[in-house]
């Protein structure tokens, strides 16, 4: 069986129900690099894609962070886009209708100031049609605790999954940010707090200076890096949150390979994300996809279940 | 290569030949995970449908660009565009004001008609001033060039020569330094012209996408990529950022 | 003036006081990847060194992990040593003698399980002939404290640097782990316990998995990363710490060329350490001095001391 | 290219040519922060001190090796050696061991003497004995080739024919895949028959500073790179994990 004809991936079964949410693969965009999925459509075959997760939306637009946003690092790509978004209401008008049409899972990203406006944002998604589930993004500053990430304290992310898991039934992800001194407790707390999965990573914190003009390269002086050179940060924090908790995980951060994400899927996940990798392959998600249906068809498996955590096995981490 | 630095490259490209509009540009794939990563936006200097080619005028600034200065022949690049909205039509009477490498659109902006239209080119010195001449031997266009110690044309900056020509235009088109852009934003004001600029900012989808190439507008953020890059030079904010 | 001049630097005064330690240059090499200084004399001249910090000691030695222990990574090292090393004895006895004629100035990485062991291990470092002063590696796992690090919790560095500080005279320069929430608050409390120095960052947490063999790619399951591909990352926490503290910074992670070891001055660090360049170009250190050197000569400044953190100014960072 | 995914690099490297020892090995600088980036270990294949030459055998399996398979001439490289320990002087009636890529340090050691000597090269099949037989062609060597499918020479394994032979010999030198040098052990082992192993692990700073390439040996972790790559066979524990 030749490679390129796995495109259809034959008897084999890419599938997997990740939180409740049943995808035909399990290559997921990644929120934020594809935004709202219009301009990837032409790119980029969204029948193939396990799902897109959209950019975050909060309750009121939001502008973002002063140019430049976006910097290229060795291996990564530092941005500093800020969550500019154009609100829940534009996006339920202007976005969803296309999504709903695109061919794939929708799953939406959702940002917020507070408890309450994360709360505002998913009541408002709730229930409307198209929308498969939610990844709710904690690394947003807790403005009234002094404006350190939601998802850096175990506390504060149990209070805000409770108060969002209150507003909508639909499957709730909580996408975790590596910026933390212990993964573990933050996803234990996600998980006691009501969530159906937990995605991560998000961007690791950085910066670089310009020093032709000696002066930090971001308007917004600090961003978050991304691509290939987070990759064994992710693998690391995707095997220790699968070690805490029973929900499902979506790997992500640096995917550059189906060998890749192989080792997310070894390390634990139940599916896997690419962000970065857009930008620079659109054709990325599609090369992954037949990619591990090579793999399972060379070693004769018959699906991702049979092999995913199996390096935890091997390693007696369970 | 047309001068140290910069070089010329042409690319078989029927679709984006045909498709192509003054203003617009091209992303240029590396297909790698590393340093260059990212795809390298170029403006489109010249395309020629017939033949089903485009080209580009690149200056060599870091890695992508010399990868590309390095390509040879035969060669195969993935390439997306064009891309943006590109200038509007131009009326009778024009003035191009082109500040270094910016030169790459307004030549083929400059192509696109045979209207009486007059090109400023500047650069600090005359090894600056690097588009071949034959490139700008276009019928019915006059060029001025300037230099900043006077090496080459008149003695003086883009802007300077701007200043004197403008009350004569019916209309100004530019794309260089924010610098310049930002002094020939006072004068179309001061002098009620309407002008448009090309400007440039770090991009990673080029499509719209990811919002990570906006520059500050009147308007709020907007993308350079999906709203530009050319903009209307009013509406664009220069400040120290730039 | 040529830049391959610049090897005796002319006039310019590349010196820098690092926590009362006089450094000849701002380029030091990193504790680890040059052991105890021996076998790097051969491919490099040690007298363009500001220092070398040698490997991690320990009271008694340390067999370290099981191999493999390097994997390498998208722009990135892998290690998992294990700080494997012969012991404070071994080290006074045999390597101290050769590092006293080397050329450059010696800083000794202190590492421990408890807090008695590097108490322990500073005492006999103590007043020894050719050790300029010392560098507490607070990235060891808290054996008592069910294993994270003493430098993730701000109690547990403060109690260390208190206790090792009663032990010697000597500049104290304490190492920070960058796997945290805050550092900001790890670097105060170093300063507050009486540190005269910090340097970061230590490895970033990262694993990689052979998907082959399905099990993890090191022997101990998780390593450290270095490398060009954490540099955005270590500028980020090398600014805030700076901006934390009045103590000088000495920064380190993945500096690659002079614009990198600039970067960080620029941020606040008064001077640099390579570590994982050595391995890939054991001219690194040179080609930065001269680069330095270079960049100080165009831009007409008399020292480094007019451009360490310059960024920050320009930013109000201060 | 000698087979396909296999090559033979020669370099002109004067220095290390005349210092080298067989089952030394040298490591050859990328100079690159990025894949491949660390320095790469080859054994030297072969030494020649009045040219002023050494010559790798290198097996293509990542990027490093797939940059040097691709090495044109007079490409300059920066090399660093010779070094390890190399093997000891081998005593007549030797008995080298060579599994597939592991034949490089064998083929120096099998030309540094006239002795009496004899090497049993073994690989899964005959497309992967990929040494040049005219490398193999050295006075007074014997050579019996060994494939597990029986493609060429006889049918079996290495160690396989090693237990065959091992009886007549004084000593057995050896490089291979881990699985063969645990085989080798025993045999030499249980027929108390001296036995040295030239074996592998992931490098960083080559010369013993980092403590990076260390090996289970029975006096604890031992370097690679400085207290071998040869080990006498008895000392190297071998276990899963390799
Ligand atoms: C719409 C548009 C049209 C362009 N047209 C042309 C053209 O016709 N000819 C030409 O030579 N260049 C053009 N550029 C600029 C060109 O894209 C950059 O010089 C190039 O991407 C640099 O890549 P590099 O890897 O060589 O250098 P890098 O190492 O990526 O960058 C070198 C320096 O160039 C600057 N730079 C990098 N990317 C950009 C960017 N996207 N926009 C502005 N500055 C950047 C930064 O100051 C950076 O420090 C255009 C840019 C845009 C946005
Ligand atoms: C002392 C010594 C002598 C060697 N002599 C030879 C030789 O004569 N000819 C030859 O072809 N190869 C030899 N090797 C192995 C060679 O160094 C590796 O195959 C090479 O470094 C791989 O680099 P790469 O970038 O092509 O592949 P990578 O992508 O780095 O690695 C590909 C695979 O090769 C293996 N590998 C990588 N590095 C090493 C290493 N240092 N040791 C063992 N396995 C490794 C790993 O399984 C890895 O997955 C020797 C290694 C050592 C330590
Ligand atoms: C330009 C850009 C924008 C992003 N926007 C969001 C966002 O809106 N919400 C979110 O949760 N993550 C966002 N991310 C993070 C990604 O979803 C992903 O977690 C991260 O980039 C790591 O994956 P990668 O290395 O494949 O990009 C963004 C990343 C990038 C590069
Ligand atoms: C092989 C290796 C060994 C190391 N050993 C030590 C050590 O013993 N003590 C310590 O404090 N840091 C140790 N480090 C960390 C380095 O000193 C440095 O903080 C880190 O590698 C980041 O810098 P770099 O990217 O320039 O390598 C080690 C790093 C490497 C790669
Ligand atoms: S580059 Fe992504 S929106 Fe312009
Ligand atoms: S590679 Fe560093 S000690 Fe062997």
């Amino acid at each position: 069986m030749n490679r390129a004809d796995l495109n259809n991936h034959g008897d084999l079964n890419l599938q997997v129900d990740l939180a409740g949410i049943k995808l035909k693969t399990p290559v997921l965009l990644a929120s934020g690099p594809a935004g709202y999925g219009h301009e990837y459509r032409e790119l980029l075959d969204f029948r193939t894609l396990g799902a897109i997760i959209v950019k975050g939306i909060s309750l009121e637009p939001w502008t973002g962070n002063l140019p430049p946003r976006l910097a290229e690092t060795s291996c990564g790509l530092l941005n500093a886009v800020g969550l500019q978004n154009p609100g829940v209401e534009y996006f339920l008008k202007e976005d969803l209708p296309a999504l709903r049409n695109s061919g794939t899972k929708v799953i939406v990203n959702v940002v917020g100031c507070s408890p309450d406006e994360y709360a505002a944002v998913t009541s408002r998604l709730d229930g409307k049609e198209g929308i498969d589930g939610l990844e709710i993004n904690i690394s947003c500053p807790n403005v009234k605790a002094g404006g350190m990430a939601f998802g850096t304290d175990p506390k504060a992310t149990a209070k805000l999954v409770e108060k969002v898991r209150r507003e909508t039934e639909l499957p709730l992800v909580i996408k975790l940010t590596p910026n933390v001194t212990d993964i573990s407790t933050v996803a234990r707390a996600a998980e006691t707090a009501g969530a159906d999965g937990l995605s991560l990573i998000n961007t690791l914190a950085g910066m670089l200076i310009d020093t032709e003009n000696q002066k930090p390269l971001l308007g917004n002086t600090f961003g978050g890096l991304s691509g290939p050179a987070v990759m064994p940060v992710a693998l690391k924090m995707v095997w220790q949150a699968a070690a805490a908790v029973r929900i499902p995980v979506l790997g992500m951060g640096g995917i550059n390979s189906a060998d890749d994400a192989l080792q997310f899927i070894m390390a634990g996940a139940r599916a896997v994300a690419i962000g970065t990798g857009l930008f620079y392959n659109p054709g990325l998600p599609v090369e992954i996809n037949k990619g591990l249906a090579g793999y399972l068809h060379d070693k004769g498996y018959n699906s991702l279940a049979e092999v995913e955590g199996v390096a935890r096995r091997q390693k007696g981490a369970d | 290569m047309v001068a140290p630095g910069f070089c010329r490259l042409s690319l078989e490209a029927p679709k984006i030949a045909a498709a192509a509009r003054p203003g617009q540009f091209v992303q240029v794939y590396m297909f790698s995970g590393r340093r260059p990563m990212l795809p390298r936006p170029f403006s489109i200097f010249n395309a020629n449908p017939g033949q089903g080619q485009i080209s580009f005028f690149i200056e060599v600034k870091g890695p992508g660009t010399a990868m590309l200065a390095a390509a040879k022949k035969n060669e195969t690049w993935s390439l997306l565009g064009p891309l943006g909205n590109g200038f509007p039509a131009m009326p009778e009477g024009s003035l191009l004001v082109a500040g270094g490498a910016g030169i790459a659109p307004l030549v083929f902006l400059a192509a696109s008609t045979q209207k009486e239209r007059l090109l400023i080119y500047g650069a600090p010195s005359a090894t600056m001033l690097t588009c071949p001449s034959s490139d700008l031997d276009l019928p019915g266009l006059i060029t001025l060039e300037a230099t900043e110690d006077g090496s080459r044309g008149e003695k003086g900056t883009a802007p300077e020569l701007l200043a004197v020509k403008i009350k004569e235009a019916s209309a100004v088109f530019s794309c260089g330094p924010c610098g310049m852009l930002a002094a020939v934003k006072s004068l179309c004001v001061s002098h009620g012209v309407p002008g448009w600029v090309s400007v440039e900012e770090r991009m990673a989808c080029g499509i719209g996408a990811c919002v990570g190439c906006v520059i500050k507008t009147g308007n709020g953020y907007r993308r350079v990529c999906k709203d530009g890059p050319v903009f209307p030079v009013e509406e664009v904010v220069f400040d120290e950022q730039g």
